[in-house]
């Protein structure tokens, strides 16, 4: 094997493992996960912004309710490739792009677990805040949504798992954050980049998912304390 | 189903189902669903029952075909090449392939004989990969060649699978030995909708695509030719398992047969035929083989 | 008169889905500033008809007017908004500490986190939970009793001028519950709020209501009366059984002495009197000292002044006057 | 005599998590057979103490045995299945109908399901509720006081050789309570089972228990003894208090008449007899009859024949006797 | 254009919508359609019954529990191409290596639904049941499962139409039910195609949807029943 000198010798032998790559193309990998991190973040919260008010709506009658689900169920079938041209004539190769299909992918997960857990609140809870005279916004915003926190971000935490995974794809249109990476090194063999951008994805899934369940134990005192 | 009224249902043919079965791999684009479907035939007049495994890519089927999962493959001579010898030497080893067919088949058999497959003699049939532009900025620009456009002396921005970086078939060899100057390499498929669109509305100037493409004309794009020859001989060959192979030897005169027989001309008339009057890739067949008097 | 109807319920109907009925062509009307008792067997419509005032039931027959209007015609937030309400399950907020579940219906009405978190801490004062004990537990850390008095503090806590309380101190021990009784009747006169208090303890009902209505199942009223003429002349024997045996042995605790029926002290050596009761005391507290000691007899003082004695004879006399003039009253 | 006792529990303790002491030291017997009620006031640990005993709190000090045996060494579930509990919020199981829910406990023991149902049918019927009109609803169509009849019916089903009872009728009106009672001790004897019964309502542990325990705040036995000691000797001025300032007139319900007290027939003329009691009553039921008409006295037959009547003053005779009987006792 | 006589025009237009694609390839369709729906179903069955018993584990402690979701999440995080080539040398090309790797990635879901129904059901009734002498095995099959169901079914139908969409990517190994249609249409543009698979991918989500619905409707009559 004639190769360049100087070459490390875990390119040569395109091992999985190389932390020469690690170091050699360390603002690449940093790049690619916080480009990964931000559309990720952005997209599911947009997914949730949007989630929200439509599980509200769902909720008012079961015929609004399985319009809802299922107009979310469809856009979760769409293959993210059709997804992404559909949308390409309009946002072109941008993040917005990549950005509205996640945040659409999302919403089919946000948009049931929200109405799972606003059904899980007791009736009679909803009935001692009606009694004292709470608007349905309010009853809303200080009863439902606080009791129905552990399964909404139970849904949270699968979007952004789930979002993380997907992001990738957004490569097509050149935003996948570390799909981009995974992408080229899937294409050329590139194991140590596939690794490495793998074990990225996975660490940020990680992280993110922590992340939330702290978040969930911060907003749910409540919880800790056995009766 | 026996709904179809079609003469061509190949499992009808007397003689199936004795000799045992036979598993056909390939890719699942439309030429290499001809060609099964061409494969289908042929072994189900030979007597065999066909099971055909259409997957994504080459990772896929080829670990089976070496295994002896699936049978017998219709490949083309220096993609196949190259993945054996990189799968062997690493992704930076030097290509053995080149545009001369004889040597490309040369340098794969050892190759294959390592993985246990074996290679029966390529068709003059080719599909190779191509670049293509949009027709206006062909007509603008008085294009026909790869020259011509290294000629304009312009950056152009690349539209091709990002595995397309340093290829000596892609941008290694349109830099290297056409003078091209990319600025850049968008990542779209190959031969893909959003390549095609991405050139037709400028967003890259020059997209990768097939030599047996039937549909480059109808979407307004034209294809540049390769004269100074990057591309690698991609003759269409039956790979098949060697153990298999061994156990059926009279395989070999069959697909021998096809092979003669088959040209580019074919290829991208069949192509055209599933692509754009959506005939089904097994009546294709079915006709062809008929036509050419094989069957 | 009729401007002096806070709440007026005309042939309300309760009937669900499934056919049964909760509550049958009830008329019933709450003056300003009364305190009417719902009592009556389980399962008899006491709390549909209190959810019915609130809209959180729709009645299927007749009309509901608070303070002259319609509810029906009311936006319900705004109509509950004006009514304090004590649910039965008592449904604290379990996601909020105690003092934040009080604090919730003042904050409700505009006031400022301080103004409600004061008073707040002033009503888990009133309802016998220390502030600095209670405040920051979350409920499932309270005992049953404690939590329903959070429920009560929670609805106290808007100075609503309606009140409706289910069983609001069912849970609670007598010596606590009659402190909150007192403390709840103080609260009332002071603001002047019209309350409608379902309990299933007749005892409670004669003690706070001015008037008392009377359930039978099936949800029809059968007796709506002030608490001495419901003892004194039960509409009926189901009032009368309901009402309980020991009726006269109840009112010892809502009668006053009347120095009428004190024997005169003539003749009877301060040594003799066991022990002496305030006049303004009730014939309960009368009997219960009578009884602690040997002497047969009680001192009674208006001040520092021996007025009179009171002897078991004394008693009777004194129950069975109250008893001859409750019947005239409502003959 | 040791053999005899069902429960012991022996220096138990409960202090939460937060500091919260619930019980303190507690050391309590039941016998076996003996129902045992547990007052006291509001977050006094009476629920606690209770859940200890079936392991649903483990206590942080003392030991608890039952049959003998300390629980601690057994496992749970075996242990919980031999003794039956209402919990005091109810808990009804939402998804299942009333019968399913009463079903429930005979099904865990391997009943077959025709029995269960059959069972299941009669405790309903014994606790009130019809159960062609109920036993195919869920809990959520029930009002307040039909759900806790319901619990109480599912903890029966299993007749468990203990019971252990929090608020079981906290929720039903005084009629439906008393029969409830009334039934509750008919099978309690019948099937020998050992209760402790946890109520707020001074009356119903007197008129139900063997023996009361008095708790004070803060998870302290204050006294336990029998209901005639408690009210006739308090051991001191919480349980004195607890008990109630009324406590003489409780008594009566308690107080079987005793001919001594009774007045002589002589002199008295039959049409002066206002009415006519049965010599086995209560000084409650007495009284109550004195009390509804104007003849000051009431006549007392033993079968058709009259043996003296009753004045005021003699009622006082007798809950004087009683006391003073009961202060022997207890001396 | 030069194309042949007899060839129908909206083949020629390459129209999304032509009747005569859908009786032409009428066998196909409904091959496809239900290799897709077995699949589906088989998939999300053995999601479920492996995520059961692990969210059982899971709740057991927050350490197990930690552990749980965040090997589920890696999993989900792992792009299909990569956990099917994974998976490729024990199973080759066969159905079981599509079945598993959906049923992996439908656990993350499955899980944390399990999960958040469970610790939704309230503990006096928790309570109720263990004074009654049931078994946490009993409590569980009786009780806890019952009331969690809700938030169980609402996982169910996001793992089955997510799985649905999945599905598709089977065509790698050529188990993708439409996928395999739906990706040969892409590569040549056959826009009919493209839509009746879509079509049929969205109603087999639709369907399925809906029947978890209505089986969730079935086993919990309770929560018809307004208070
Ligand atoms: N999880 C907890 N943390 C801290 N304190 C608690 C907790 N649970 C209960 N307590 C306290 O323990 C004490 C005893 O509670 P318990 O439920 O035994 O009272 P109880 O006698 O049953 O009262 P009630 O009659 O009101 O039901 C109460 O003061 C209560 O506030
Ligand atoms: N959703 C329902 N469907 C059918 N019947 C119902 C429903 N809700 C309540 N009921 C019935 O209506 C009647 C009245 O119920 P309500 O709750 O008003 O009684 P209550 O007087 O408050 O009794 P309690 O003192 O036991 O709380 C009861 O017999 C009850 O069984
Ligand atoms: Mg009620
Ligand atoms: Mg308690």
């Amino acid at each position: 094997m004639a190769l360049v000198d100087g070459v490390p010798q875990c390119y040569v032998d395109n091992d999985w493992i190389c932390t020469r790559y690690w170091t050699d193309y360390r603002p690449e990998l940093v790049d690619a996960s916080v480009e990964h991190l931000w559309i990720t973040v952005i997209s599911v919260l947009a997914g949730l912004v949007v989630a929200v008010p439509l599980a509200l709506v769902a909720r008012r009658n079961a015929a609004v309710e399985s319009v809802v689900v299922g107009a979310t169920t469809i856009i979760y079938t769409i293959p993210s490739l059709a997804l992404f041209s559909l949308l390409l004539p309009f946002t072109g190769l941008s993040p917005t792009t990549v950005i509205i299909g996640l945040a659409l992918y999302s919403l089919t997960i946000l948009v049931r677990n929200v109405l799972a857990g606003l059904q899980g609140v007791p009736e009679e809870i909803r009935e001692a805040a009606r009694g004292v005279g709470y608007s349905d916004t309010r009853m809303l915003l200080k009863v439902e949504l606080p009791l129905a926190v552990p399964v909404i971000v139970a849904g949270l935490r699968v979007a952004t798992v789930s979002t993380v995974a997907l992001a990738t794809v957004g490569s097509i249109v050149s935003y996948g954050g570390l799909g981009n990476l995974l992408l080229l090194a899937v294409g050329n063999q590139f194991k140590a980049q596939i690794f490495a951008a793998s074990v990225l994805c996975v660490a940020l899934a990680g992280i993110l998912d922590l992340g939330l369940l702290l978040v969930q134990r911060l907003v749910t005192p409540w919880t800790r304390h056995a009766r | 189903s026996d709904l179809e009224d079609d003469a061509s249902d190949p499992a009808s043919s007397g003689a199936a189902g004795d000799k045992g079965t036979v598993v056909v791999g390939g890719q699942d684009f439309t030429e290499s669903q001809i060609l099964a479907a061409i494969y289908q035939s042929l072994l189900e007049d030979a007597g065999y029952q066909v099971q055909t495994k259409l997957v994504t890519t080459r990772d896929v089927y080829l670990p089976e075909l070496s295994k002896g999962n699936v049978d017998i493959v219709p490949d083309y001579l220096a993609g196949l090449t190259d993945f054996l010898n990189t799968q062997k030497n690493g992704p930076d080893a030097e290509a053995v392939s080149s545009n001369d067919p004889a040597a490309t088949l040369a340098a794969l058999e050892p190759l294959a004989e390592e993985q246990g497959i074996s290679i029966l003699p390529p068709s003059d049939a080719t599909d190779q990969n191509a670049f293509f532009v949009s027709q206006d900025f062909a007509e603008q620009n008085d294009l026909s060649t790869l020259s011509d456009l290294a000629a304009l002396g312009e950056p152009v921005k690349l539209g091709a699978p990002p595995d397309c970086e340093g290829r000596s078939d892609c941008e290694g060899g349109l830099t290297k030995v056409y003078g091209l100057d990319i600025s850049e390499i968008v990542p779209l498929d190959f031969a893909s909708a959003q390549v095609k669109d991405a050139v037709k509305n400028g967003e890259v100037q020059l997209g990768e695509t097939g030599t047996t493409d039937g549909t480059l004309e109808d979407l307004g794009l034209v294809l540049l030719e390769d004269d100074k020859g990057i591309q690698p001989a991609q003759n269409l060959t039956p790979a098949v398992n060697s153990d298999f192979l061994a156990d059926n030897p009279d395989l070999e005169d069959t697909f021998n047969k096809l092979s003669e027989a088959l040209t580019t001309d074919d290829l991208a008339a069949m192509n055209v035929q599933v692509d754009l009057e959506r005939k089904k890739p097994a009546d294709v067949a079915a006709q062809f083989l008929e036509d050419k008097g094989i069957l | 008169m009729s401007a002096e109807v806070m709440i007026r319920l005309s042939g309300v109907g309760k009937t669900y889905d499934d056919g049964t009925v909760a509550v049958h062509e009830l008329d019933l009307e709450v003056q300003r500033g009364e305190l009417v008792c719902l009592v009556g067997p389980s399962g008899c419509g006491k709390s549909t008809t209190l959810k019915m005032i609130n809209r959180l039931i729709e009645p299927t027959t007749g009309t509901i007017e608070i303070d002259g209007q319609d509810v029906t015609r009311q936006d319900p937030v705004q109509l509950r908004r004006g009514i304090g309400y004590v649910i039965q399950q008592v449904g604290l907020f379990p996601h909020q500490k105690i003092i934040a579940n009080v604090m919730t219906v003042p904050l409700l009405y505009g006031e400022s986190r301080t103004t409600a978190r004061a008073r707040a801490r002033e009503l888990l004062e009133l309802v016998g939970l220390d502030p600095a004990t209670y405040a920051d537990r979350y409920p499932s850390q309270l005992s049953g009793g404690q939590q329903q008095r959070v429920g009560v503090a929670r609805a106290l806590a808007a100075k609503p001028p309606v009140l409706l309380m289910d069983e609001p101190f069912g849970a609670v021990d007598p010596l606590v519950r009659l402190r909150l009784q007192d403390e709840f009747l103080r609260l009332q006169r002071e603001l002047g709020v019209t309350v409608v208090f379902v309990t299933h303890d007749i005892d409670e009902a004669v003690r706070l209501g001015d008037r008392v209505a009377v359930f039978a199942t099936g949800g029809r009223l059968a007796q709506y009366d002030t608490p001495a003429r419901l003892l004194g002349r039960p509409a009926d024997d189901f009032v009368a059984e309901f009402v309980g045996s020991t009726s006269g042995l109840r009112r010892l605790d809502v009668t006053p002495l009347d120095p009428a029926h004190l024997e005169p002290l003539d003749g009877v050596r301060t040594g003799d009197i066991g022990a002496a009761i305030d006049v303004d005391s009730t014939l309960g507290h009368a009997m219960a000292v009578l009884l602690r000691d040997d002497a047969g007899m009680v001192g009674v003082r208006d001040g520092a002044q021996f007025v009179g004695v009171l002897t078991p004879n004394g008693i009777h006399r004194a129950l069975r006057a109250a008893l001859a003039e409750m019947t005239e009253a409502s003959a």
